[in-house]
């Protein structure tokens, strides 16, 4: 797709995921707007899916393991043509509503390969659907998202490593760096934020990028199924709550609703076309 | 009539405050969530006294049996899924079995968590402490009683865990209410059924006793708060005088505090039970008290097994 | 059908031979995969052999992950380092998940982890798995048994946990003997004074007991529990409804296990007078034998609770 | 006392092969890799101890992570006079002081029980971090293997210690390159390790771990650097000091019979390094 075009379509799903969290009343606007960019490009230029067929079997897999971020991921796949008719109003977090708090395989959303919620788990899940991928001999590619914070799990180290000692080069995870998690930045929790550093010193393919540049998340894809023998790392720098003036950088937006004030400036700033 | 409601941590929070005032040896651990659990209002007043583990729950529980060991009072929270979930191995091997003095609070318990959905409401964490030699584990019923419980555990040696929920809960204790660990609280007589409940289910069994009332049906309500170690005088003579029992929690049916008076029934006085209580599957996103309602822990399903379990004598 | 001993080369053996009919099995090992008795079933089959680390929380993961493309993932290791280490896992992303992942746990119980200490002898995996939804539990008492329940595991759509002990615990089924679908086989039927329920690896020692009580002139029920917190609890009820004492005996906590499930059975259903025989607290280093004695297993120490609790 | 401490080691090699011997079963393999570390720990000056004081309030802490090689630990405590070299005879047995995996309340001079591999640095920075908080000098040593730095939590407690600048930390690797299944490269592999450690925020020291004087001098530069934990990655060899031990993962938790125990025996005596 068409830079221009896949900027609009950021534009549009990080809107319709403000607004799903506004009609809600609850949700984490400000970690799903900063890998907007990120899912937009997958699902709409990178991605091999048939969104009319969600179980097809050599689709792409995606994961989100930075489950809280899933109203981004639930517009995506709106968006994408998943839900048929499309989705007008998603009762987000309500009683008997598909569109869980945290994103479920079995509630009835389609296009949501792998529950997730409880953070750390993406990389190891996605090494066992990148294992599979290649004891059943299919080509498909797995596309995982983790946050920055959740490197702090240990089972993310775990699985990074068996992702290595397997090879397995049908893995990409990008890593939405933001700087923040939920209570303050990540140098704060821990001292340093030199994810890079770390994934090549676990021997991974790493490349650094800006996470809100469609046509360097593009390339840098590209460049990951152009090596082979590991698998892929792209750390994205990003910005929390990108897009809002009142969300950028700050970290109070990690979870909250919009005020009716604040609605009125997300039309401005992100509605229309 | 409107009932003034509180969520239990910020009972957690109060505590510790007040512990830290006393004893500069108390310090406070968290995972990244500490404004949820108030383990944050430490953080406020005694920065000292706090560490952010980060997002990193089995090192939280390893540091803590660390400073343990090296002389200081640690308190540590988080969410109730993970704590218990993630880092039980640690807790069990490494605090549990060196019976290290390490006091455990798992935040966000139950399935009023509400919509943040079934990843983070934690419903098998009293099954899991349970089972753990060593372990004291209370499920209060309000802000107030979930203070007395952390003070309580400041006073006594070895693991503890405490559970409370997200959501404000109506207040049913005050500061007089006595509160001994070990000890279940009668909070109304009656003797055609006992209820015996722990957590925001006590709040609920009181309003279904008075419903039973009107219906001249005479319910005893108990307020299990301490699981283990189970105060079997109470639930014996409880169920000697009422002859049936139902049992009320915010937890799965298999390993809570339900599982704990059958064990204590089976063995001692074999008498009919029911139990309200997750059915054995996993919750969904929701309002709090639309999802209670849903699981069917509130009142009115209390009523209905009162009336079941009197039939089955 | 492949030859094996005990309930890890049982193990082993089944999940070779479902590779060999074909099935779509893997082996996923932390680092377990000598002590699961598969380095055969490793080289048999190198790309059904998954090879995880020393990372547990990593193997369930990745198990969730192969599942969800059709693959029949078997996680095999000790049963507290699947369910503590990865008791999370084990919840949200495969019981929350409904995956078709299966769990192989061993050293359970004093006697399974034996000479290796508390750590590596686990009692509360039962307590933990049994508040997970959508999970099965199995306790096959004997090798013959773990092998048809790894067999009918894997025909299973959706999560199953498999309990062992050491793999030398003794043998007490015919090999042809089915791993039964009602959750209870009655071993010994010489009366209704009691009901002895046994779980796992002591039930020579409760067959034990039954012959000796008879011969003191007490007429009990031995009876094998392979399933925990089935959906059908019928038949087993159906045994309790015939006496006033059921003792019940498991090398697990005295929390959680066998003991508090058969009392839950019998409040909601008949209540009913449960004696239960389980560790009250950490075990410790020694054989196996010295250990299940010392913590009541022996067939004299169920003989004379059972006797003492029945005032004879 | 001076101590000879490279008789020491041939003393302590031999009483690990004898009461694993005696014991019927055990794990030799990584108990004889680590012997020159501990050995250098508990005679070469490094650590404060007292042996007729177990409980002495300002003793220095050591925790063993690995906890598989409890007779090395024994060994030394044994000599060191922590209790009486006869009871290393009881190892595994019921009713003994000495568990199959360590255990706080059975043995004198054991500060925490260990098995379950993977938790004993977070243990170890707790220990450190209430020392700065109680304002004493004291210090902590952690023993890892290399396996275990396989398992999630290390990589936690790796990131910790440095953010709360824990110069009292003392960590080392035991770098055997072998573990129960294999080799840690079949396994999963570790390379680049201390480049690991050294993005992680550690101060990296590469040692022998077979040169007990260079562990010794290794000791103290680690307690000479300030405002951040040290890590030793010593180098050292699975089975070290019986030939048909040597790098064989066989050996990792096997029982040498009578004739394997005297050929044994008689290499470990007749070692003059």
């Amino acid at each position: 797709m068409e830079t221009a075009a896949l900027q609009k379509v950021a534009r549009r799903v990080r809107f319709e995921a403000v607004r799903m969290i506004y009609e809600g009343k609850e949700g984490h606007p400000g970690p799903a707007l900063s890998c907007a960019d990120i899912v937009a490009t997958l699902y709409f230029d990178v991605m091999n899916i048939r969104p009319d067929q969600p179980d097809w079997e050599d689709r792409d897999r995606f994961i989100l393991s930075k489950g809280h971020g899933c109203p981004i991921w639930y517009a995506t796949l709106n968006e994408r043509g998943y839900n048929n008719p499309k989705v007008e109003h998603f009762h987000l977090r309500e009683l008997g509503s598909i569109f869980q708090g945290h994103p479920s395989m079995h509630s009835g959303v389609p296009g949501i390969d792998m529950t997730t919620g409880s953070l750390g788990n993406g990389i190891a899940i996605g090494a066992g659907m990148a294992y599979a991928a290649k004891a059943h001999h299919k080509d498909y590619y797995t596309y995982v998202i983790c946050g920055d914070g959740e490197m702090q799990e240990g089972v993310t180290w775990e699985g990074v490593n068996m992702a290595k000692g397997r090879g397995l080069d049908n893995l990409v995870v990008f890593v939405d760096n933001n700087g923040f998690q939920s209570y303050k930045t990540i140098e704060f929790t821990i001292g340093q934020n030199n994810m890079a550093d770390r994934f090549r010193a676990f021997g991974w393919h790493t490349q650094e990028i800006n996470g809100h540049d469609v046509e360097q998340i593009k390339a840098a894809v590209t460049i990951a199924k152009a090596t082979s023998g590991s698998p892929h790392a792209i750390i994205c720098r990003t910005v929390k709550g990108k897009g809002l003036s009142y969300m950028e950088n700050n970290n109070k937006w990690h979870k909250g609703v919009p005020t009716e004030e604040q609605w009125e400036i997300t039309k401005r700033e992100l509605g229309g076309e | 009539m409107s009932v003034k409601k509180i969520p239990m941590r910020d009972g957690y929070g109060k505590a510790l405050l007040e512990l830290i005032a006393a004893n500069p040896k108390v310090i406070a651990l968290d995972a990244d969530v500490a404004k949820s659990t108030r383990s944050g209002w430490v953080k406020d007043k005694f920065p000292d006294n706090f560490i952010d583990m980060g997002i990193a729950e089995q090192d939280l529980a390893g540091t803590a049996a660390g400073l343990a060991l090296g002389g200081m009072l640690p308190f540590t929270s988080t969410y109730a899924v993970f704590m218990a979930g993630r880092a039980w191995d640690e807790i069990r091997t490494t605090i549990c079995y060196n019976n290290l003095n390490v006091k455990i609070a798992g935040a966000h318990a139950g399935i009023s968590v509400g919509p943040d959905g079934a990843t983070h409401q934690a419903l098998e964490d009293v099954a899991i402490m349970r089972v753990l030699p060593n372990m004291t584990v209370v499920c209060p019923c309000d802000a107030e009683e979930t203070r007395k419980a952390t003070l309580a555990f400041a006073k006594i040696d070895g693991p503890c865990y405490v559970r409370f929920g997200r959501e404000a809960v109506p207040v049913v204790t005050d500061e007089t209410t006595p509160f001994e660990l070990g000890k279940a609280r009668l909070c109304r007589e009656g003797s055609d059924v006992a209820i015996i409940a722990c957590g925001a289910m006590v709040y609920e069994s009181l309003e279904a006793a008075k419903v039973l009332a009107d219906e001249n049906i005479s319910a005893e309500v108990i307020d299990l708060h301490t699981v283990k170690p189970i105060d079997v005088d109470a639930v014996v003579a409880a169920a000697k005088k009422c002859g049936c029992v139902v049992t009320a929690e915010e937890h799965q049916i298999f390993g809570g505090m339900g599982s704990a008076v059958a064990e204590c029934l089976a063995k001692n006085f074999p008498a009919p039970q029911e139990f309200i209580a997750i059915q054995d599957t996993f919750g969904e996103s929701g309002q709090p008290q639309e999802l209670m309602d849903a699981y069917g822990l509130n009142q009115s399903s209390i009523v209905a097994a009162a009336k079941k379990v009197i039939a089955r004598k | 059908m492949a030859k094996f001993k005990g309930v890890r080369e049982a193990f082993a053996a089944a999940l070779t031979d479902l590779a060999v009919e074909g099935k779509d099995v893997y082996g996923v090992f932390p680092d377990s995969l000598s002590a699961m008795r598969a380095i055969a079933f490793g080289e048999k089959f190198p790309e059904r052999y998954v090879e995880c680390g020393i990372a547990e929380q990593c193997a369930v993961d990745v198990a969730a992950g192969m599942a969800t493309t059709g693959a029949i993932p078997f996680v095999g290791s000790y049963a507290g380092f699947l369910t503590m280490r990865a008791g999370e896992q084990m919840r949200t992303f495969v019981g929350y998940t409904e995956l078709n992942v299966k769990f192989a746990g061993f050293n359970a119980g004093c006697m399974g982890g034996e000479r290796e200490g508390v750590t590596h002898q686990f009692y509360e995996d039962i307590a933990f798995v049994s508040s997970l939804p959508n999970f099965k539990i199995f306790t096959p008492a004997d090798g013959n048994q773990m092998y048809h329940a790894v067999k009918i595991a894997a025909d299973i759509v959706g999560p199953v946990y498999l309990r062992g002990g050491s793999g030398k615990e003794p043998t007490v089924f015919p090999e042809d003997a089915p791993f039964s679908p009602d959750g209870i086989t009655v071993c010994k039927d010489y009366g209704t004074d009691a009901v002895i329920l046994s779980c796992g690896h002591v039930l020579d020692r409760v067959i034990a007991a039954a012959d000796l009580l008879k011969a003191q002139g007490i007429n009990v029920t031995a009876a094998d529990i392979n399933i925990l917190y089935g959906d059908n609890p019928a038949k087993i009820l159906e045994v309790m409804a015939k006496t006033n004492l059921v003792v019940t005996v498991e090398d697990h906590n005295i929390n959680g296990g066998l003991g508090s499930y058969i009392s839950r059975l019998a409040t909601e259903n008949r209540p009913v007078r449960v004696k239960r025989i389980a560790l009250e607290d950490y075990s410790e280093s020694g054989a196996a034998k010295d250990l299940g004695d010392k913590e009541g297993f022996s067939p004299e120490n169920i003989c004379a609770v059972v006797a003492k609790t029945l005032g004879k | 006392m001076e101590v000879n401490l490279k008789e020491m080691c041939r003393t302590v090699r031999e009483d690990i092969l004898t009461m694993i011997h005696a014991a019927g079963s055990g794990h030799p393999g990584g108990s004889l890799s680590s012997v020159e570390i501990m050995v250098a720990l508990y005679f070469g000056d490094v650590m404060k101890v007292d042996a007729k004081n177990p409980d002495w309030n300002d003793r220095d802490r050591f925790i063993l992570s690995k906890g598989h090689v409890a007779p090395v630990l024994y060994s030394v405590l044994a000599r060191k006079g922590f209790f009486p070299v006869e009871e290393l005879g009881t190892l595994r047995k019921f009713g003994s002081i000495l568990q199959g995996h360590p255990h706080k309340a059975h043995t004198p001079g054991l500060e925490c029980s260990a098995g379950s591999l993977g938790q004993g640095l977070s243990v170890a920075n707790g220990i450190a971090l209430a020392f700065k908080k109680l304002g004493t000098g004291q210090r902590v040593y952690c023993l890892m293997g290399d396996g275990e730095l396989q398992e999630g939590q290390i990589w936690e407690a790796a990131m910790f210690a440095p953010q709360q600048k824990l110069d009292n930390v003392c960590a080392i690797v035991d770098y055997n390159h072998v573990q129960l299944d294999g080799t840690v490269e079949e396994i999963k592999s570790l390379d680049n390790l201390p480049a690991r450690w050294n993005d992680f925020g550690w101060n990296v020291i590469e040692v022998d771990g077979h040169d007990v004087n260079a562990l010794v001098h290794a000791f103290k530069l680690a307690a000479l650097t300030k405002d951040r934990p040290s890590v030793l990655i010593a180098h050292t060899v699975k089975g070290k000091g019986v030939s048909f031990m040597e790098g064989d993962c066989n050996w990792h938790g096997n029982c040498p019979n009578a004739e394997q125990l005297a050929q044994a025996l008689a290499e470990v005596r007749g070692a003059t390094s």
